[in-house]
């Protein structure tokens, strides 16, 4: 294994982007897709924070990182508020019952 | 002398309209004052243009000219000459008289004001607009309102007499719109060189340019014009909306209609069709087939006038008649023909305006006009007798009374036009005169003589109101038949004048064969 | 292979397995704590690329706050407790499919992609640099940060008073 | 100085007619007094007008003065006023019996409701009379030519209640316009010529021989219409029989005096205008109508009808004069017979007036001794009517039956001799049914015992006028000085090149004088007879006029029937018009307007075809278009499953989709 | 780390051989050992003396009898091997799992309790060079870290599937949330003051005898500082007056209940470790760490590098000697005095504290 560059990190993140959007794609319970996007984000960050490493010297990346961080804090909150009050709505928190809105 | 003195009479009844629709729906005297007042300043203002009038030019007068829209070359140009003074004049008093008249309108006085407020300026606008566009656009504002004012304060059948009116008129302005388009794009500016709407330039025929200079392209503005404004006037096959219209029309409605919007047909022909395409006018088919309508229309509408039973019919036909005396006096391009066709114009609004009060006065009190349901009013009402004899006398052209005048000239200069032969066609004519006597003195008998109708023994005398409405017209008729020199020296020399370019106007004829 | 390589694959492989772990599983629990690993060896690799104050935060907001959240949201939201949460999983295979292609895009997308690396410089202690970039650059932002998360915190609070009640 | 007066004259009854008919009834005595008044001073102002003219004794004497009243570009309409000897007399003559009128009329519409409009109207009469009159120029005297039909009209239809009377004011106005009509289509054709209305100056012009030939006659003609219509000649006299209707005074007045002799008036001034052609037109008519009255007379009933067709006959009388080119013999016969049938109107009104409005003579009989006065003047106005020598209608009789002969003589056409003849006829006929009439009234039993013995004579106001009348009615008669006054005019005089005194005149002295004597006695000779007939049917009794009515049935109910002209006249003219503008307000209604109706009901027909053809096809199209899209809709929403990690599979697809295709493409 | 790694590979042992990563490997699972031992033994000392003073608080002896056989160390007396004792009961002790529970979770819970401890100490400054890894965020990870335990709390209520453990657990990890705040807080109030977050920079600035020390600096902000600190670390660690999740007469021992044995040590051990943490913890920011309380009074006799880590012990014991005090004085919270005191106490004091020093440091 050559040694471990800029590539590999982008790798793991695409990797993990990936894994996050599957488990968002197909996982019924709302709160493992919450964990999905959760992943998703991190992946990104990994992202950001590589090139931050890699690409340019000051941190720019690394501050983004960290808010988005700080905003996928403030989403899971709102989001698990609403993920509850599906639940208290309708007794489930599978996403497949939640298509009111179907067409 | 008031400053752009012709703005403010065409505008004025806008701000009255404006003020009337800011009056709460209630107030009905204070809507009527408002309107009142507005219409009699018009008067006085209509007073000032007569005195201020400069009688021996034939340029325009009063003219304000502001650029309106840049693009088209479309300008806010309005002026008065010897024509259109007497029909401003007209206008203005006719509508303060109607608005009087209209005292006793009970349904949506509000609207009812407010539109005829409209109604005025569009009709003021009309006469004195010089720029085509600007005149069109009033000729469509003018009919609105007055749809409106048929449609919904009239008789019975007023939905359809309405809706025939307003198709009727609509179908010719659509014509007009097209002549107008034609115009638009052949006459060449001479200041610009672009298009331009401006009557004068149109007139003048160096401006001619494009497709305008071929023969059969005139004919056909011409036609187009001619039937747009006979509808208005309205000429023998086009005039079945007049009858439905009047006789549904609320009184002071009709007296508007027949008073000023069947001049505003003449008025167009003199000082559009004539002027700017005087050899289409001239072409012999045409202008005999003219003047064989203007017979036409005064035979056939005194005839049919003998018909009626509906005494408001009866007038509305009457009205044809006159306006076919009218149209006669047009055709023989002759100075005194001319001057007494317009002066026609004026003594016939003058005199209808009056006949249809009179009517008015009686269905205010009998609530019918079928004249065999009258009978020996004349006991009954002297002084409305009195005045109703006068106006319908003045009607049937008896000399001291304004219509003969007018006749007379009219049909001398048609008689006497050395351009064309109108000789036989001006005897059937005065076949009218006698036709005119026959059903006005047989009315007269019918509603006046004869012994009292039990039903109407108690029929209340004509009231002040009444008599604030017809006595101005009633002194009107008598000094205009005794001394006609107060309108015809106004409007005589631009007359003249229109007639001489008309009869010496370059024919394109020559170019077409 | 270097003692950097070595620490890289282990946070790698622990943070896919972990992942993998999220995503295959059954059970809601197994997934949480798949998570928890997910983002801790996540955490790990920030230490690599030289970003400790980040990895800091990562542990302290993710696995200390989100997780915290998440786990409660899993045992609020479970009818009964005691019963194995399943959770079945929707149109597997085709999200598979999609899934792979898009990740056959993205590497075909790094590797042709010339990045613009640079040889990384040595790792400097960030925390200071970054708070002070934040107190200067980014004072906006940050504040704004900061009243998003009150934003948050108002919302889900009155969302779950709401929802108690 | 002198045409002061006369514009006085002229505006002091209008001034009447305006004062009386806004303030009539607040006046005092209803005010009849304001006009009877103003009429005397017309009649003074008149009489010095006349003796200034008569001073002056020239027969060329002329005076005009006229403004401009309207001016058009070139044509200059100038009014004026014209007096000469003809204008003069004929002042005198109008304000004469206008005045008596209107003191006759005091008595006679006393108690009528409607007293102070009478009066006011009889000054409009009154006012447009004398303006005809005075005028000068064509335009002027058409427009006085319908005042006088209105103020006729009004005065005729002045018992309004009963439907006779304004039907009769009717009918009068209409046939006198049908007459004005033909006058104005004249002064028209005039106009176009010679481009003025002014006498002198169409004179002139026809002089220079600018409107000549075809033209000139007819124009003639047109005008000679207008006083057809006026003086109740041949076509158009049917309207002065019911023109009775009028209460008795203003028949007097206008139906006796004033306006029928307006005709005669007009052809008198115009007379230059009519060459040799339509001066026979106008002596046939005259002849015509003059016969045609006289026989209906000799079977009417009403006193007042029989004196309204004798004066339909006079005038017939004065035209043939005119038309046989006795001038002033046909206006001497007019001032005359002014006179007379005045007298006979009033007579005839205070017997009415006596007997209670009662008019049919056959009620009446052996008034002779309850109304003297009027008796008296009644047989005075009778003897001169009828021709007796030495009274006034005898010399203008005479003169125009000599001028007839003398034109026959002078022509030797046929034409003029039958002329002649029938005009002696007629003279004995005239003679014949006055006296009846005179016999049926005065003489005999009285037939209606209870209304003799009411009837009482007529209070002063009345009588005066009628005595006054019978003196002017002998004294009218003397003095040659109407002859010498008012000359024949001819072209000559209006002719620029001065006035050339008339050679020929004194040629035709001499011819006149033979003929004069021959006329003068037969005239006598048909009066004397006619005279003697009537004596012998209705004075001695001796034959009944009932048998020969009877015997002569035929001709008898002919006569009575007035010759059948007024049911002539509504089967053709009215009945006419009024069919032709019934079929016109039909044609009007149905065909115009239906043709308007059918177009709308052709569009909505149209319309309803394309509107179902339009939702049948069209529609069709755009109902399957929409069930494609329906269809399309149907399936796509299966995709929306509302599930939202079915979308973003969905999206990824598309976006890895497109991204290959990307690629494949690049 | 790196270091050693370089060190050991030139060192041209056998070792040398290996790759850089092996290297690695070896030295995190040995320095893993090292510190589990250390902190297990420490917390077994700290059971003992958390069993003796509170008993002598209550005026009773506590554990006397248990002994050993070894020589010296018996005659000790006291009861010193009772521990022990325990330690080896509970290693031997049946663990028992709850059927329906979920065995992994189950045995996971007590290790990320455990592993959220230990790691922290990696952190901390026995002495200047006496650290394991001197990182630059230092007090950020600690913090970082200890918010681990939440997890390994809340997984534990929730695998031994029986209501009361999970409602233990859920009160806990709420506690422990909430509390994490205010300590956050404070701790940033001692970093303004330092302006770095290294614990040897922290200690260095408290160099200088016992007046230097941060405790007694602004006077009255540092001291609330420290108490809301000690007052909210307590809490984290579920101890004494806020240790109401293992409140023996409701919730029996609260996520724990159903652990037995080993994995209950673990707990239990995890408990004292987090304790010795603590004190270690506020020592550092607050009482100086290892320097000497007299400063150069003795001429710098204490200061050296030798004393330095006795001097940290001993602060951490005079802390934890105030734990348990506490402990056995003060009556436990209600749940909504638990949750008012953090939230409308502790917090707002934080906040006064933060803002009066951030004022105080301008002027």
């Amino acid at each position: 294994m050559m040694a471990v560059g800029l590539n590999h990190f982008l790798v793991l993140s695409a990797l993990l982007f990936v894994l996050g959007l599957l488990a968002v794609l197909t996982k019924k319970n709302a709160v493992t897709v919450l964990m999905g996007i959760e992943l998703i984000l991190n992946a990104a960050n990994i992202n950001f924070i590589a090139f931050s490493r890699y690409a340019d010297t000051d941190l720019d990346g690394q501050l983004f990182a960290l808010f988005v961080i700080i905003t996928a804090a403030a989403g899971a909150a709102v989001a698990l508020a609403i993920v509850l009050n599906i639940y208290k709505q309708m007794r489930s928190v599978n996403l497949d019952e939640a298509d009111t809105l179907a067409g | 002398m008031i400053p752009n003195i012709l703005s403010v009479i065409v505008f004025l009844p806008v701000v009255g309209m404006l003020i009337v629709l800011l009056l709460p729906k209630e107030k009905k005297t204070a809507i009527k004052m408002v309107s009142a007042v507005f219409t009699g300043l018009q008067v006085i203002i209509a007073w000032q243009i007569y005195v201020n009038f400069d009688t021996n030019t034939t340029s325009m007068q009063f003219v304000e000219q502001v650029k309106w829209i840049e693009s088209f070359n479309i300008w806010y140009f309005v002026g008065i000459d010897g024509l259109s003074v007497s029909m401003v004049l007209l206008t203005a008093l006719l509508s303060f008289i109607a608005i009087v008249a209209s005292w006793n309108i009970d349904r949506a006085e509000k609207a009812y004001f407010a539109l005829f407020l409209l109604l005025d300026a569009g009709m003021m606008g009309v006469f004195v607009a010089l720029d085509f566009f600007l005149f069109y656009i009033f000729w469509e504002v003018m009919l609105l309102p007055m749809y409106f004012l048929i449609g919904i304060w009239g008789g019975p059948r007023r939905e359809y007499a309405a809706i025939k009116f307003f198709l009727y008129t609509l179908l010719g302005s659509v014509l007009m719109l097209l002549a107008l388009l034609v115009l638009y794009f052949n006459v060449k500016d001479p200041v610009t060189g672009g298009h331009t709407f401006n009557m004068l330039h149109m007139m003048d025929q160096a401006n001619h340019a494009g497709i305008l200079k071929q023969f059969n392209i005139r004919l056909l503005v011409y036609a187009a014009l001619f039937i747009g404004f006979a509808i208005k006037v309205p000429i023998f096959p086009f005039h079945t909306w007049l009858p439905d219209a009047h006789v549904e029309a609320p009184t002071p409605i009709s007296v508007i209609l027949a008073g000023v919007l069947l001049k505003m047909g003449t008025y167009g022909m003199l000082r559009i069709s004539f002027p700017i395409l005087p050899d289409a006018m001239k072409w012999e088919p045409f202008l005999y087939g003219f003047v064989i309508l203007a017979v036409i229309n005064i035979v056939y509408g005194s005839l049919c006038a003998m018909a009626q039973t509906d005494l408001k019919k009866l007038v509305a036909y009457s009205s044809i008649g006159h306006m076919g005396v009218v149209l006669l006096g047009m055709a023989g391009l002759t100075s005194l023909g001319m001057n007494g066709a317009v002066l026609q114009m004026f003594n016939h609004g003058i005199v209808s305006g009056m006949l249809f009060l009179l009517v008015g006065v009686i269905y205010d009190r009998a609530h019918h006009r079928e004249i065999s349901g009258f009978g020996g009013l004349a006991s009954q009402m002297p002084i409305y007798t009195g005045i109703a004899s006068l106006a319908f006398f003045a009607n049937l052209g008896l000399p001291g009374l304004n219509n003969f005048i007018s006749e007379a000239f009219s049909f001398l200069g048609a008689f006497g036009s050395e351009a064309f032969n109108l000789k036989v066609y001006t005897i059937i004519g005065t076949l009218g005169i006698i036709l005119t006597a026959g059903y006005m003195l047989w009315t007269l008998q019918r509603v006046f003589f004869g012994p009292l109708n039990p039903k109407y023994v108690n029929m209340p005398e004509v009231n002040t109101r009444e008599l604030i409405t017809l006595v101005p017209l009633g002194i009107l008729v008598i000094v205009l038949g005794v001394y006609p020199n107060l309108l015809l020296n106004l409007m005589e020399v631009s007359l003249n004048n229109l007639v001489q370019t008309v009869l010496n106007a370059p024919s394109f004829l020559l170019g077409m064969q | 292979m270097s003692y950097f390589d070595l620490t890289f694959y282990v946070f790698a492989i622990g943070a896919v397995v972990s992942a993998g772990m999220m995503v295959f599983s059954r059970n809601l629990i197994y997934c949480a704590v798949g998570l928890l690993f997910a983002l801790a060896s996540i955490a790990g690799i920030y230490v690599l690329l030289g970003a400790d104050f980040l990895a800091a935060t990562q542990l302290l907001v993710y696995v200390g706050g989100i997780l915290a959240l998440l786990l409660f949201g899993i045992m609020l939201s479970v009818k009964f407790t005691g019963v194995e949460l399943r959770t079945g999983t929707l149109q597997m295979l085709p999200g598979l499919i999609i899934v792979a292609g898009l990740f056959l895009l993205l590497l075909r997308m790094i590797y042709r992609a010339e990045w613009a690396v640079q040889t990384p410089g040595d790792m400097l202690p960030t925390t200071t640099t970054i708070g002070k970039r934040i107190m200067t650059d980014l004072l906006i932002p940050f504040e704004i940060a900061s009243i998003l998360l009150l934003i948050a915190l108002i919302g889900a609070a009155y969302m779950a008073r709401r929802e108690r009640s | 100085m002198i045409v002061d007066y006369v514009i006085w004259i002229v505006l002091l009854p209008l001034i009447s007619f305006a004062i009386q008919i806004f303030f009539g009834k607040r006046l005092p005595r209803q005010g009849d007094w304001l006009p009877t008044s103003v009429m005397f001073i017309d009649l003074l102002l008149s009489l010095i007008v006349a003796g200034k003219v008569f001073s002056a004794y020239d027969p060329e004497f002329r005076i005009t003065r006229s403004f401009e009243w309207v001016v058009l570009g070139t044509t200059t309409i100038k009014f004026g006023i014209l007096i000469d000897n003809l204008t003069a007399v004929m002042l005198f003559i109008v304000t004469l019996v206008s005045s008596l009128v209107h003191l006759f009329s005091i008595g006679y519409m006393h108690g009528d409701p409607r007293y102070s409009r009478y009066f006011a109207y009889l000054s409009l009469f009154s006012f447009s009379m004398l303006g005809l009159i005075s005028v000068d120029n064509f335009l002027g005297i058409y427009m006085f030519w319908e005042l006088v039909g209105v103020s006729s009209y009004l005065l005729i239809g002045f018992w309004f209640e009963k439907h006779s009377a304004s039907n009769a004011a009717k009918k009068a106005f209409l046939v006198n316009r049908v007459g004005d009509v033909g006058m104005f289509i004249g002064i028209l054709l005039i106009f176009a010529i010679t481009h003025t209305f002014n006498f002198s100056e169409v004179f002139g012009k026809i002089a220079a021989g600018e409107l000549s030939g075809a033209l000139l006659t007819t124009a003639g003609i047109l005008i000679f219409c207008g006083a057809v219509g006026k003086s109740a000649q041949f076509p158009l006299h049917v309207w002065l029989p019911d023109a009775m209707e009028g209460p008795t005074p203003v028949s007097a007045l206008i139906h006796a005096a004033t306006m029928v002799a307006a005709g005669v008036y007009l052809v008198g001034r115009t007379f230059v205008l009519y060459s040799e052609h339509a001066l026979l037109v106008i002596a046939g008519i005259g002849t015509i109508t003059a016969f045609i009255a006289a026989t209906i007379a000799v079977v009417q009933m009403d006193i007042k009808k029989v004196l309204a067709y004798s004066t339909i006959s006079q005038l017939g009388y004065m035209i043939a004069a005119l038309g046989v080119g006795g001038y002033n013999a046909g206006l001497f016969h007019l001032m005359t017979h002014a006179f007379f049938k005045a007298l006979l109107f009033l007579g005839a009104g205070s017997v009415i007036h006596a007997m209670h409005h009662e008019q049919d003579m056959r009620q009446m009989g052996g008034l002779r001794h309850k109304l003297p006065v009027t008796f008296a003047t009644f047989l005075i106005a009778t003897m001169a009517i009828s021709g007796v020598p030495g009274l006034a209608g005898f010399f203008s009789k005479d003169a125009i039956l000599a001028a007839s002969l003398e034109k026959a003589m002078e022509t030797g056409m046929l034409y003029h001799y039958t002329i002649f003849a029938i005009l002696i006829f007629t003279a004995g006929l005239t003679a014949f049914y006055m006296f009846r009439a005179l016999f049926l009234t005065f003489y005999g039993t009285p037939r209606n015992k209870e209304k003799f013995d009411h009837a009482h004579e007529s209070p002063g106001t009345m009588t005066i006028p009628l005595v006054a009348l019978a003196v002017f009615t002998v004294i009218g008669g003397y003095g040659k000085w109407f002859e010498e006054l008012v000359r024949k005019p001819n072209l000559q005089m209006f002719a620029e090149s001065g006035a050339v005194q008339d050679a020929t005149h004194a040629a035709t002295e001499a011819a006149a004088h033979g003929a004069h004597t021959i006329a003068m006695v037969l005239s006598i000779a048909f009066a004397f007879g006619g005279i003697a007939v009537a004596m012998l049917y209705y004075y001695w009794n001796k034959y009944s006029a009932e048998a020969v009515s009877k015997k002569f049935a035929g001709i008898y109910n002919f006569l009575w029937n007035k010759w059948y002209f007024d049911e002539l006249y509504q089967a053709t003219a009215v009945r006419g018009t009024l069919l032709l503008s019934k079929a016109m307000g039909w044609f009007d209604l149905n065909v115009i307007d239906g043709l308007v109706n059918n177009t709308a009901r052709l569009t909505t027909l149209i319309s309803f075809g394309s509107g179902t053809t339009d939702n049948r096809i069209v529609d069709g199209l755009v109902n399957w278009v929409a069930r494609i899209i329906g269809w399309f809709g149907a399936t796509l929403r299966e995709i929306q499953t509302g599930r939202v990690q079915a979308y973003i599979l969905m999206a990824l697809g598309a976006f890895i989709l497109l991204y290959v295709i990307q690629l494949a493409m690049v | 780390m790196q270091e050693l790694i370089q060190a050991v590979q030139n060192s041209q042992t056998f070792l040398s051989g290996l790759s850089e990563a092996a290297l690695a490997i070896i030295f995190f699972v040995l320095f893993g050992l090292v510190f589990a031992t250390v902190a297990a033994v420490c917390a077994l000392v700290f059971v003992y003396l958390e069993r003796k003073i509170s008993a002598h608080m209550q005026d009773r002896l506590g554990p006397m009898e248990v002994n050993t056989g070894i020589p010296l160390l018996k005659n000790i007396g006291h009861g010193w091997a009772q521990t022990l004792a325990d330690a080896f009961k509970l290693l031997l002790k049946e663990d028992i799992v709850p059927n329906a529970a979920d065995r992994r979770l189950h045995l996971i819970a007590p290790f990320i309790l455990f592993c959220a401890v230990i790691a922290a100490f990696s952190v901390m400054p026995f002495g200047e060079k006496l650290v394991v890894s001197d990182m630059n965020i230092g007090v950020f990870f600690v913090l970082a870290i200890t918010s681990f335990s939440v997890i390994g709390v809340i997984l534990a209520g929730w695998a031994s599937n029986n209501k009361w453990s999970l409602l233990g657990g859920m009160r806990s990890a709420a506690q422990i949330v909430s509390y994490e705040i205010p300590s956050g807080l404070v701790v940033l109030v001692i970093v303004m003051q330092v302006g770095s977050l290294r614990f040897n920079d922290i200690v260095m600035a408290q160099a200088g005898g016992i007046l230097h020390w941060h405790i007694f600096q602004f006077f009255p902000l540092n001291l609330i500082a420290f108490i809301i600190s000690f007052l909210a670390t307590l809490a984290e660690a579920n101890r004494a007056p806020f240790d109401l999740p293992e409140a023996e007469s409701e919730l029996t021992a609260g996520f724990a209940t159903e652990y037995s044995g080993f994995k209950w040590a673990i707990f239990y051990l995890s408990e004292y470790a987090n304790m010795f943490l603590i004190g270690i913890f506020l020592s550092a920011l607050f009482l100086g760490g290892w320097t000497s309380p007299f400063g150069s009074l003795f001429g710098g006799f204490f200061d050296k590098p030798g004393w330095q880590p006795v001097w940290i012990i001993l602060k951490a014991v005079a802390i934890i000697f105030l734990q348990m005090w506490l402990r056995w004085t003060l009556p436990r919270l209600r749940v909504d005095q638990l949750m008012y005191t953090s939230w409308k106490v502790l917090t707002p004091f934080a906040f006064v504290t933060i803002f009066g020093v951030g004022l105080w440091m301008l002027f």
